[in-house]
């Protein structure tokens, strides 16, 4: 089992980065003490109004800020050390599962500690249960890690790139958002949440899929 | 003897400006080939052809009986070694940390890092990160990393520059390894100190030519 | 060239007559002339689906053969399906005003993803202006070119399952739910909006073509001094 | 007049650097594409609710992402690059107008981008007229500026930097918040939007004499 | 005869590691000194010392006048010039924008850049982006700064790493148009070959303390 040795590898060489550089901290910690403080601030006194679009706003805001994640200058892609790595002969494959993973960790940590806050801050019309939460999370930030994974392969040394690897994202991160969004609404309305939730499983077989078969040319189409 | 490196009138173009035009050369089992020229000829691209990190733009090349462009050399990059201008280390690791990378990801244990540290007179270094070291001892880093990884190709970017006297030895063994396992050798510099008596053959680039030196 | 300007010709002509047809039909009951754009609208959107499909075939066709007017051609045709995808969009937002009242909803299922549709080819043709290296520019696009064709059967199903503002699709094995003579304008109007496509992107391809030997041409003359011996007798003053 | 002519050239040069880089640009595009799209999908149909909180939620979104412009990668000061300035014997002072000149200039680009773009999209639910919307946003830019230059200058340097700029500012950039909100929306309120406007030509006076005063300082606290 | 630089018994620790440990040295007017050394020992430490971006955390030292760690150098910095290992280019930046700024900044005329940049051999590559550039190509652009603004104190770091045999000519010129202007010149570097004939006085530093060298 080579394959999972080396995405193991790699996802741990990533995380140990993380730690070292602190980049999605920096994500997290900037995001919690501002942003979270900011928006209400800006919306004023209408506590209402606030806690109505708690949950839609921190799906926005998850998605736009943890999919930069995947393109912090931390990840180990700097020139000489891809290409290293690519000399290595490790799997594209391989090491795009293991970005993955790491990415999907950090994503999950990121939106699990934004989502504490805004709950402690905004407090929601409707919180869904903690496992509920937890599993449409664990969904989002999946799919979101294989998606960003891609477009920052997609994007490499692109002048431009923290541009264009948004713009690549957001739309087709549609489906998760809209699913996540809906998810955890849903329960207030009508409460048929599973629909969702499968689009949310649906969306990450499908990513994983084109990921998996895509990695090889991305990797050639990197250099 | 077989036959690791054949190029036949490549050329490269980046960006859409033409760097290498109509290169030919060859390296077999056990050579060790130089190719000096000035400064902004083109060896550092040439080097990084080799490596196939960049395709050809025209001609026919093999590495390692891959056709350079085609989707073979995926199945032979592990066995080209390469080190260039900048050492491939991720500046917030230590530098056993770094290599620890290396050796798990080519199926080592751990144990050979430290080894492969030692040899490189960077012992009592390993737990600097490579951001606090200085720059000759990123370069040792980086061939530490040859050691650790032996490769059958090996592919040096002005070897010398920044490391001091007692560094010298170090590239002299590493190239007689490669060469001893059946590998060869393409050193790539602006003059002959240094890798002048470690190259068997000597090739002189310029304005994106190659000619045999003297 | 020639030919170029031929297909040209027949497609204004086309067009004419499509618009003519148009005005044959009787106004809607309920929208009065607002509904003859659907003339307009329909044709563009289909037209951009194919452009979109065009644009995938042409990333396989480059992915197997390396071959450069693959990549020309997938490129080509993504720029006139994005301008026939921002047409379709424009004139639905004309089209809503009236019958709808609102020019966009972000809740409808069919303009949203239309709207993210645009925006994943706007990114796709942005990928390829920010990629100078040719190849690189290539391999790159042919990847997003394959994966973004996935949202065409998106959009166009979106109706099916989300159930909104927009209406179902009105061709249906089943029959067609639009009267006769609509019907009739509409298939005149896909015939000429199909060659006004087609010659689009034979120009655009010419276009490519030139741009592509204008590079080789720049490129030879680029060659070669960079590094000259210094001159150190030279002053610096100023 | 040596100082204006470097603080000049400085800022000419941060301007052809972006230019190059691009990377402001790259903040107004993905900016513009997705997180303005993002939000209304997320939110879902609710137009009237969007509508409210567009003028609020401009001014946060703005704060939160204008401030990264002074920090962004290409403003030249990698190490090597900022050493030379310094031994080159600039003017702490006039480095700091000059930079700040560059990132006001640049934010009110992006300002007036993202408000246009929000007109359109979100259709909120009082406008201020043109002019007044331009004068606040020019102050606003001036405020912000300044303080994230500071802040940029303070945190060079230090790995968490993309952590700390923020938590910097984004307290300190509360009159500056508070004073553009107010004065875009107490129209439908009060319409007495004069002290608010007052308040921000004055935090940005404040601004402008602590910057000049501690450049020195900073610049020495930042080798 | 003035003195340039004087250090008395200096020491640098950086991050809580002590990496030079009291260095005495001086450097007058018209000198030129070579300080020697292997591979991590300070060299680059020390010069960047004397260029005043690190301050001393033990003795005392001057340099054009100024105390190190006082207020006073922020008066003579723009009398330094520094070249280190790693060139001062904006990468997106053509090399010809890059010298622009330079000369914009110490109020000379646009008209400069383009003879600093023939000075090197680089005026054929003057639109190039820094990033399209040849490491050498890179190294030669950083050392047209200092012919552009010449410093009366210049200091290199390894001035000829990565560089050709045509471009040492070039640091041999621009050492000695600075002597000439009534200035000085410390050479760093981890061997004789290249700075040895430049210098007229050698220092060896080793384990962070300076001896005199042969
Ligand atoms: C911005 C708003 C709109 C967008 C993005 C949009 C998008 C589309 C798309 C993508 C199609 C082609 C898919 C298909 O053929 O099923 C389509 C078809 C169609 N649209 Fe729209 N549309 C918009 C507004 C409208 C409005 C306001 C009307 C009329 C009330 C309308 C009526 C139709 C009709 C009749 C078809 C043809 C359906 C068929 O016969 O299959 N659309 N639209
Ligand atoms: N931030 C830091 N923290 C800890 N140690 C450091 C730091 N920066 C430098 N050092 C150490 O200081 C020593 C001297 O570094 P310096 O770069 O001055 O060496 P050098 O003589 O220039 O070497 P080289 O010939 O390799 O360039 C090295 O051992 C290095 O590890
Ligand atoms: N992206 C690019 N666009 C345009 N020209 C480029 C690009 N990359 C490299 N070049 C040019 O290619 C030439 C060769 O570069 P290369 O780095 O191979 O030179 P080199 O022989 O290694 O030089 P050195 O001795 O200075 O390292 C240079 O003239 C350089 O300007
Ligand atoms: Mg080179
Ligand atoms: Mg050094």
């Amino acid at each position: 089992m080579m394959f999972w040795r080396q995405a193991m590898t790699i996802a741990g060489h990533e995380l140990l980065l993380e730690r070292r550089a602190g980049e999605t901290w920096s994500i997290i910690v900037p995001f919690a003490g501002a942003a979270l403080i900011v928006v209400p601030m800006a919306i004023g006194t209408d506590l209402q109004l606030i806690s109505r679009i708690a949950w839609p706003l921190y799906w926005a805001m998850v998605l736009l800020f943890g999919m930069q994640i995947a393109w912090r200058h931390s990840a180990s892609e700097r020139t000489p050390v891809r290409e290293v790595m690519i000399l290595l002969g490790v799997d594209p494959a391989a090491r795009f599962v293991g970005r993955v993973l790491a990415n999907a960790l950090l994503m999950t940590v990121f939106m699990v500690g934004v989502g504490l806050l805004s709950l402690l801050l905004y407090s929601p019309v409707s919180s869904p249960g903690f496992g509920r939460f937890a599993l449409v999370v664990l969904l989002f930030a999946a799919g979101l890690a294989q998606l960003s994974t891609m477009a920052a392969d997609l994007t490499l040394g692109i002048g431009a790139r923290a541009a264009l690897a948004p713009l690549l994202v957001a739309p087709l991160a549609m489906p998760l958002l809209i699913g996540a969004a809906q998810s955890t609404a849903s329960v207030t309305r009508t409460g048929v949440i599973l629909p969702w939730l499968l689009m949310l499983v649906l969306a990450d077989l499908i990513l994983a899929v084109v990921g998996l078969l895509t990695a090889r040319a991305l990797e050639e189409a990197a250099i | 003897m077989s036959v690791l490196v054949q190029l036949e009138e490549v050329g490269v173009t980046i960006d859409l400006t033409p760097i290498i035009d109509r290169v030919s050369l060859e390296v077999s089992e056990g050579d060790c080939l130089a190719i000096l020229g000035p400064n902004g000829v083109g060896k550092t691209t040439l080097l990084r052809l080799i490596a196939t990190l960049i395709t050809p733009s025209s001609g026919r090349g093999r590495v390692l009986g891959a056709a350079l462009g085609s989707r073979a050399v995926l199945a032979v990059r592990d066995r080209i070694g390469l080190a260039g201008h900048f050492p491939a280390l991720a500046g917030p690791l230590t530098l056993a940390e770094n290599l620890r990378l290396v050796a798990r990801l080519t199926g080592r244990g751990d144990g050979s890092v430290g080894a492969a540290l030692d040899l490189v007179g960077l012992a009592g270094a390993a737990d600097r990160t490579a951001d606090q070291c200085s720059h000759g001892m990123r370069r040792r880093a980086d061939l530490a990393r040859l050691f650790l990884h032996p490769p059958q190709l090996l592919l040096l970017d002005e070897p010398h520059a920044g490391l001091d006297a007692s560094a010298a030895p170090i590239v002299a063994e590493l190239v007689r390894r490669v060469r001893n396992a059946a590998g060869a050798a393409v050193l790539v510099s602006h003059d002959l100190t240094g890798v002048g008596h470690l190259a068997a053959r000597r090739l002189w680039l310029d304005a994106g030519r190659l000619e045999p030196s003297e | 060239m020639t030919r170029l300007r031929l297909l040209m010709v027949v497609a204004g002509l086309a067009a004419v007559v499509g618009v003519a047809l148009a005005y044959t039909t009787p106004p809607e009951a309920l929208q009065r002339t607002y509904a003859r754009i659907v003339n307009i609208h329909v044709p563009s959107m289909w037209l951009a689906f194919l452009a979109f499909a065009v644009t995938a075939a042409g990333s396989i066709g480059w992915r197997i053969t390396r071959n450069r007017s693959w990549d020309r051609l997938a490129g080509g045709s993504a720029e006139i399906g994005v301008l026939f995808t921002i047409i379709g969009l424009v004139t639905g937002m004309i089209w809503g005003r009236p019958v709808w009242g609102v020019f966009f909803d972000w809740g409808d299922a069919r303009m949203a993803s239309t709207a993210v549709l645009l925006l994943v080819y706007l990114a796709y043709l942005a990928l390829r202006r920010t990629t100078i290296d040719p190849e690189v520019r290539a391999a790159r696009a042919s990847i997003l070119g394959i994966v973004a064709v996935i949202q065409v059967p998106l959009v166009y199903f979106s109706v099916n399952l989300f159930r909104t503002l927009h209406q179902t699709q009105s061709f249906r094995p089943d029959g067609s739910t639009m009267h006769p003579t609509m019907v009739r304008a509409l298939l005149v109007n896909l015939a000429a909006f199909t060659l006004l496509y087609l010659a689009l992107l034979s120009a655009r391809m010419l276009v490519a073509r030139l741009e592509d030997a204008a590079a080789a041409r720049e490129m030879a003359a680029a060659a070669g001094g960079a590094v000259l011996p210094p001159n150190l007798t030279g002053a610096v003053d100023g």
